[in-house]
């Protein structure tokens, strides 16, 4: 699949990882445009049901980021989300779709590189790993 | 019917480079709900911000989207804009093109499409955006400060001195904190008690500063600016306004062997006392454990003797109830005790002691005024071993952090024996030295250079008694880990220091997190050192890690500035982005089902139970309530509530969803 | 962690085999020498305990963890464990001491001091071998032979004899076969036994 | 509640009077003390010097022997062999690949569910021991615990590894007097008794001089090893010091069996290489 542009739906929180994007952005660095961002207060505000959404609406691979450990702003908002994100490993397993199609990551508003780094890995899998398939299945579970 | 105007921003060449504008905005356009789409060379400035105001008046727009640069940059000034032609402030919304696209794309179709994208994901938002309005909250301009060490002191008297009114709590008889024991502090060698007492006098004479000594926090109820604080004033046993502090009592008491806590169990101190000469209040009280009447009803000696009348000896505890704006917590920190250390003896030979038991020693004012004597049999002693991080950084002993002090106060003490003691011979066993402060390492250098302290790297094995001398077993690790043995007649370990007794309590009265060794956690480690998570409520000093005098005080004069910055204005004014739990008209009420996984998930405390009652008073149901003024917005609730009942304002459920859906463009897909 | 015992060493830093052998991470030990300062023998070794683990933590440097292999060191500790005891960080000293004379057993690193040791040590595992249980008079014997301290104890014998403390025949388990087995399959593990 | 009974080599061999005294203490105590069947060496310090995995395989058979036999707990009086079995039975516990794989070496399957029991643990648990003193041991004594009954302190989580008191209770309760000193687990050279004799001297030499400078009368042990390296290593000890040291070194059934009241004989008392001539009550033993 030579021409194949994957979707990617970033999660990221406001304080540390649309920081880090935007210290990319100030630093020019360059990186894949098959990312776009939508900014949340905190990773721990990210319900998983929405992931699942975007995977039915189309998305070929998400990633979810927020602060480090021990440096959420809200100080445990991504421990939340560390937790409901092992959580959610298990049911993209039951659901078919492969983990591999969701980055979960910390950026911190300094880790501009970080940043770049990530979507350009991230995309590089995800054109690896294909379109995804499933979604019109996922809408027939109700998702979305 | 959404009437949402587009700003497309060119940035100079920033954006338009990479970008096609033009294509952007003739896209723009044709989403459903723009009403109005334009493309501009430099949005924020004056002439750019002018044509949204106008398209707003002219085109009666309900919601703007500028796509332009970062929010972090310039939401404030284009929501101000929108606020100055009367549409709410809170339906503008930015769609970074510049950052998280121009700047880090090649040009070309796929950067233009992604910047159509990111426009059409925020028209997509602000159509859901609503109206909201600041929060204000009134302000109680009195401050509660919780521990009269040197922390709470300073923190007393600075917001005092800003005119505002303070109520210091402190748990002992006397403030003065553990400043107060020392002898000479580092890294000046002045005298303690001769810079401390005249704050403490101040403290007792400030006319706004109400002190309840003997005292503690019963419980902590509100929010930031509107406190509601319960205090337990302890029965001194006396009548306060009565007792002049004569002292008569306290010289006459006959039951006199109590090891006193000022003199660190080196002194004995009477049934009715007060800690120590300077003791702010200087009025005694009842140690109840061990007056002879309260354990044998005989006695009241004290009662015949004070010249005013003031002993009572049926006084019972009192409760005060104050309001607060903010609380300051100053409640310092504690030394390891024991039989912490069975190895070295600790808690088992008399002559092996801690440093607090070692500034007593030094003081002039101490059991020994001032000359350094072993506790077992009063001799001077002619080598005294000071062991350094006895305890500190020693995961095996569950304390793996350094207690910061203990290098600088250890050289102050071989410092100060050698001083007293002509001919002595200091030892001090460490394993690094640590003077990280101003004049510190100098102080450390004197200590070795001119006082002829000898250092040892090595920590040592075990303590022994041997013919009535202390056999220190150590290893000096510089020259090759030999052992060596050295007969001391004095072995002063510089214990851990530690978080107060009662700390986790006091945290949990005070809804402050704390960490694993029960220090008070500070919101941020670098940028918000002086607050907590919960608003309103400050750090200052031990409580917090341990520190020495000038950090300590260094904290209490930001956590002070902290307050006084709180305190100058009447209400608070805060961004509306907060949780709010659904409400609905009856019979539903709310589709909050009570499970209150949201309260359990809230870093902050902010979510309380409301009962819902009919007009008779019957309970309906029992819904989660945000607390505004506690909320700090970060959306943690929203994620855990099954029932989708609370939801961001903001970062609102229908918002993200219209986001998503809009930016993965599912109509087309679908299609 | 101890499942594994026959990692293989070539390559590998000598930290990484101790910590694989016996969990033991040696970039724990910050050098505070509490173990030195409580080891009875310190005094008489060439790298007191806190050394050998500072050469165990110079991993990529040639020639100072093999230092601690050909000292003599691991062949006087005595497992007294007061160091494991003692040590702030938790870590057992003693078990790296066992992984270094396994190794150094393995490497043909043994230092030429702890001949006498060793010899003792074989000629324990012989009696052992042989009879399933010690015989201390054929120990005492052997080891003669195998040190060359012919005299050494030769005084305190009789003594023993005389009071019923030694016996001239060896006490002997029933099963002396499982035993042979048990000896024959551990062999690869250790040492090459003569 | 079966308790078997482990004696080790030494027992059988050099240190007979422990095992005489144990039995005789146990006879009178009407406790059975059946032997672990077809018991074999623990491997002590060489097989853990030489080969780890002999050092556990060793312990192993004895456990899974025991075991076998229906025995809840064994007893353990000498502390060497104590501290082999308790870090095996804790190792194998640990590790369940680990405990696979010795159970295939020694061909006997160890579960776990023996435990190992040292001498203090066994006579703390004897209920009232005082009623059995028929002469109280009024004597200074210094209490000596040695390395391995108290460590490490995580496996063998038995008092607290600085300055323990069970023996010194003991002590107390057959009517002696402990004295407080400072070598109660300083090593003795453990298992250079033969290889390093001069290592021995020195250390056990520190450990006598103690005792007998802060006056005790004789030195309490509960391990033969120990009690190898003070008693018969006496001459070495006495060259190297310079002096004769005349304190007798008593193993602690010795003293119960004293203070019991059975004759000095049929405790192997006879069998020191250090004359003890002191006994409970003074009733003078015989000296050697
Ligand atoms: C041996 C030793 C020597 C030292 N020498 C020096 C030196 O030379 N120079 C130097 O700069 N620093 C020195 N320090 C450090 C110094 O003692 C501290 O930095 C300082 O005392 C910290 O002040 P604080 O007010 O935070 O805490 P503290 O002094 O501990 O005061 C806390 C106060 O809060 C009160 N309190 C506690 N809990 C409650 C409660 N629940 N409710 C109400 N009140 C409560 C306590 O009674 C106390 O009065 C030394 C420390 C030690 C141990
Ligand atoms: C290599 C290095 C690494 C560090 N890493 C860390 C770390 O990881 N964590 C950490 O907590 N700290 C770190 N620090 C320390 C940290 O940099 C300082 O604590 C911090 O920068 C101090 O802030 P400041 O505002 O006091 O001073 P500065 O950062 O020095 O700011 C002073 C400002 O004043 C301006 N200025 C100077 N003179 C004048 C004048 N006459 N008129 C007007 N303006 C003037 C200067 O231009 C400058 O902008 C590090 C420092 C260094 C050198
Ligand atoms: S602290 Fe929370 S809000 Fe901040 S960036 Fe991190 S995850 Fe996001
Ligand atoms: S209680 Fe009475 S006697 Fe005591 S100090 Fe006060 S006034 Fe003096
Ligand atoms: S009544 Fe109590 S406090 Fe008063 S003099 Fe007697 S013992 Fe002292
Ligand atoms: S300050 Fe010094 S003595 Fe205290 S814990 Fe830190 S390093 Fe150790
Ligand atoms: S989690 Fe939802 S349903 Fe449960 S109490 Fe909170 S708001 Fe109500
Ligand atoms: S948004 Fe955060 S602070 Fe506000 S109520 Fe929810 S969890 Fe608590
Ligand atoms: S006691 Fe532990 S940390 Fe200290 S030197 Fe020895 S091994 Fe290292
Ligand atoms: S176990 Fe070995 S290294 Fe540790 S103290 Fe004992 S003899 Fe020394």
């Amino acid at each position: 699949m030579p021409d194949f542009q994957p979707k990617i739906v970033a999660f990221v929180c406001n304080w540390c990882t649309y920081a880090g994007a935007d210290l990319t952005g100030t630093s020019r660095m360059k990186y894949s445009p098959q990312v776009s961002i939508i900014r949340f207060p905190c990773t721990g505000r990210i319900d998983f049901m929405l992931l699942l959404k975007a995977f039915a609406s189309g998305a070929d691979g998400i990633i979810v980021s927020g602060c480090h450990p021990n440096d959420c702003h809200y100080s445990s908002g991504n421990f939340h989300a560390r937790r409901r994100w092992i959580i959610f490993r298990g049911l993209l397993d039951f659901l078919g779709i492969d983990v591999r199609r969701v980055q979960f990551s910390w950026v911190s508003a300094a880790e501009g590189a970080k940043w770049a780094q990530l979507v350009n890995e991230t995309s590089e899998r995800i054109r690896e790993l294909g379109p995804f398939a499933g979604y019109q299945r996922l809408r027939g579970l109700g998702v979305g | 019917m959404a009437r949402i105007g587009v700003f497309i921003c060119h940035c100079g060449e920033n954006i338009s480079a990479t970008v096609d504008v033009k294509q952007v905005a003739a896209a723009a356009a044709r989403i459903p709900g723009v009403a109005h789409s334009v493309e501009y060379k430099y949005m924020c400035s004056d002439p750019g911000q002018q044509l949204v105001k106008d398209a707003i008046r002219e085109k009666g727009l309900t919601g703007v989207v500028v796509a332009a640069c970062s929010p972090r940059m310039h939401e404030p000034t284009f929501r101000r804009a929108c606020a100055e032609t009367g549409l709410n402030p809170f339906l503008c919304e930015m769609a970074n093109i510049r950052e998280h696209c121009s700047w880090v794309h090649e040009k070309g179709d796929a950067t233009t499409e992604k910047a159509i994208d990111i426009v059409r994901t925020l028209v997509a938002k602000v159509k859901k955006n609503k109206a909201l309005q600041p929060i204000q909250v009134p302000v109680t301009k009195v401050a509660l400060v919780i521990g009269g060490g040197i922390a709470g002191i300073q923190a007393s008297l600075d917001i005092a001195n800003a005119g505002h009114r303070v109520i210091l709590v402190e748990r002992e008889p006397s403030i003065g904190g553990h400043m107060s024991q020392l002898s000479e502090t580092f890294p000046t060698l002045d005298c303690s008690q001769c810079i401390l007492t005249p704050r403490m006098v101040e403290v007792a004479q400030h006319p706004n500063i109400t002190l309840y000594s003997y005292a503690e926090l019963e419980s902590l109820d509100g929010f930031i600016g509107n406190f509601k604080a319960r205090i337990r004033r302890k029965a001194r046993s006396l009548d306060e306004t009565l007792c002049t502090g004569c002292g008569l009592c306290t010289q006459k008491c006959p039951t006199r062997k109590i090891p006193g806590e000022f003199d660190a169990g080196l002194g004995l101190r009477p049934a009715i006392y007060v800690p120590f000469p300077q003791a702010v209040p200087n009025k005694p009280v009842i140690d109840r454990e061990h007056c002879t009447y309260y354990r044998t009803g005989k006695c009241r000696l004290c009662e015949k003797i004070c010249p005013t009348q003031a002993i009572r000896f049926d006084q019972l505890d009192e409760i005060v109830e104050v309001e607060v704006g903010a609380v300051v917590v100053a409640t310092g920190f504690d030394i390891k005790h024991g039989d912490f250390f069975p190895e070295y003896g600790y808690g088992k030979y008399p002559d092996v002691i801690d440093g607090l038991q070692f500034e007593r020693l030094a003081s002039a004012s101490g059991p020994t005024l001032g000359e350094i004597r072993r506790p077992s049999d009063g001799k001077v002693p002619e080598t005294v071993v000071f062991v350094a991080c006895a305890g500190s950084r020693d995961p095996a002993k569950g304390i793996e952090y350094c207690s910061k002090i203990c290098c600088m106060y250890t050289a102050k003490h071989a410092m100060l024996y050698r001083h007293k003691v002509h001919g002595g011979k200091p030892y001090v066993f460490y394993m690094d030295i640590r003077a990280g402060g101003k004049m510190y390492e100098e102080f450390v250098r004197r200590a070795m250079e001119e006082d002829g302290v000898q250092y040892v790297r090595g920590r040592i094995s075990r303590v022994f008694e041997r013919d009535g001398k202390l056999v220190v077993k150590g290893a000096d690790t510089l020259l090759g880990a030999r052992p060596m043995e050295i007969e001391a007649d004095l072995v002063v370990l510089a214990t851990a220091a530690v978080a107060q007794p009662g700390a986790e309590e006091l945290a949990q009265k005070l809804h402050v997190s704390y960490d694993a060794h029960r220090f008070f956690s500070e919101a941020h480690p670098k940028l918000r050192p002086v607050e907590t998570n919960t608003a309103g409520i400050f750090l200052a000093g031990a409580c917090q890690a341990p520190k020495d005098i000038p950090e300590s005080v260094a904290q209490a004069s930001g956590a002070a500035a902290k307050v006084a910055a709180l305190f100058s204005r009447s209400e608070l004014v805060r961004e509306p982005l907060i949780a709010v739990v659904d409400r609905q008209p009856p019979p539903v009420y709310s589709s909050c089902v009570g499970c209150f996984l949201c309260q359990s998930a809230c870093p902050y405390q902010a979510i309380e139970k409301e009962e819902i009652r009919g007009r008779d008073g019957q309970l309906i149901k029992t819904v989660a309530r945000v607390n505004p003024g506690l909320c700090q917005g970060c959306g943690t609730c929203v994620a855990f509530c099954r029932t989708k009942s609370i939801d961001i304002q903001g970062f609102s459920h229908e918002q993200v969803h219209a986001e998503v859906l809009a930016l993965l463009n599912r109509g087309e897909r679908d299609a | 962690m101890r499942s594994d015992p026959h990692v293989h060493a070539a390559g590998a830093a000598l930290a990484d085999l101790v910590l694989k052998k016996t969990g033991v991470d040696v970039a724990r030990c910050y050098q505070c020498g509490k173990c030195s300062a409580g080891c009875p023998l310190a005094a008489e070794m060439d790298f007191p305990p806190s050394q050998i683990m500072h050469l165990l933590q110079l991993r990529d440097l040639p020639g100072f963890a093999e230092m601690a292999l050909r000292s003599h060191t691991i062949w006087l500790c005595l497992t007294c464990e007061i160091c494991f005891c003692r040590c702030p960080m938790e870590l057992d000293i003693p078990k790296v001491m066992d992984a270094l004379r396994h190794e150094a057993l393995a490497r043909g690193m043994v230092h030429p001091k702890a001949k006498d040791i060793l010899a003792f040590h074989r000629a324990f595992l012989d009696s052992v071998r042989v009879t399933g249980r010690l015989f201390e008079m054929g120990q005492v014997v052997d080891y003669k032979l195998r040190s060359g301290h012919f005299l050494q104890d030769m005084l305190q014998a009789p003594w023993m004899f005389w009071v019923g403390k030694l016996h001239l025949l060896p006490e002997r388990v029933r099963d002396r076969r499982a035993l042979k087995r048990i000896f024959a399959r551990t062999r690869r593990a250790g040492e090459k036994r003569p | 509640m079966k308790t078997g009974f482990y004696p080790g080599c030494s027992m059988k061999g050099s240190a007979r009077e422990y095992s005489e005294s144990l039995l005789a203490v146990a006879r009178e105590l009407n406790r059975e003390l059946p032997e672990v069947p077809d018991w074999n060496c623990c491997g002590a310090t060489a097989a853990h010097n030489l080969d780890p995995d002999l050092a556990l395989a060793l312990p192993a058979r004895i456990l899974a022997a025991a075991e076998k036999d229906g025995m809840d707990e064994v007893l353990v009086p000498c502390a060497a062999c104590y501290s082999r079995l308790k870090v095996t039975r804790h190792e194998l516990l640990e590790d369940e690949q680990l405990r696979q794989r010795i159970s295939g070496l020694v061909e006997a399957d160890y579960r776990g569910s023996t435990e190992v029991l040292n001498i203090l643990e066994w006579l703390s648990r004897v209920p009232e021991l005082e009623k059995h003193v028929k002469k109280p041991f009024q004597r200074k004594v210094a209490c000596y615990y040695g390395c391995l009954l108290v460590r490490p302190a995580g496996i063998v989580k038995f008092d607290r590894p600085e300055d323990p008191q069970t023996m010194d209770l003991l002590m107390r309760k057959l009517g002696a007097e402990p004295i407080d000193w400072a070598f109660k687990t300083e090593c003795c050279g453990a298992g250079f008794s033969v290889s390093r004799t001069d290592l021995v001297a020195k250390l056990s030499g520190h450990i006598l001089e103690d005792a007998v400078s802060r006056g005790a009368e004789a030195v309490i042990v509960a391990c033969p090893m120990c009690h190898l390296n003070l008693d018969m290593r006496r001459p070495n000890i006495e060259k190297r010091a310079g002096k004769k040291i005349s304190i007798p070194v008593i193993y602690i059934t010795q003293a119960l069996g004293l203070a019991m009241g059975l004759p000095a004989k049929k405790l192997g008392l006879q069998r020191h290489k250090v004359a003890v001539k002191i006994s409970a009550a003074n009733a003078a033993a015989k000296d050697i």
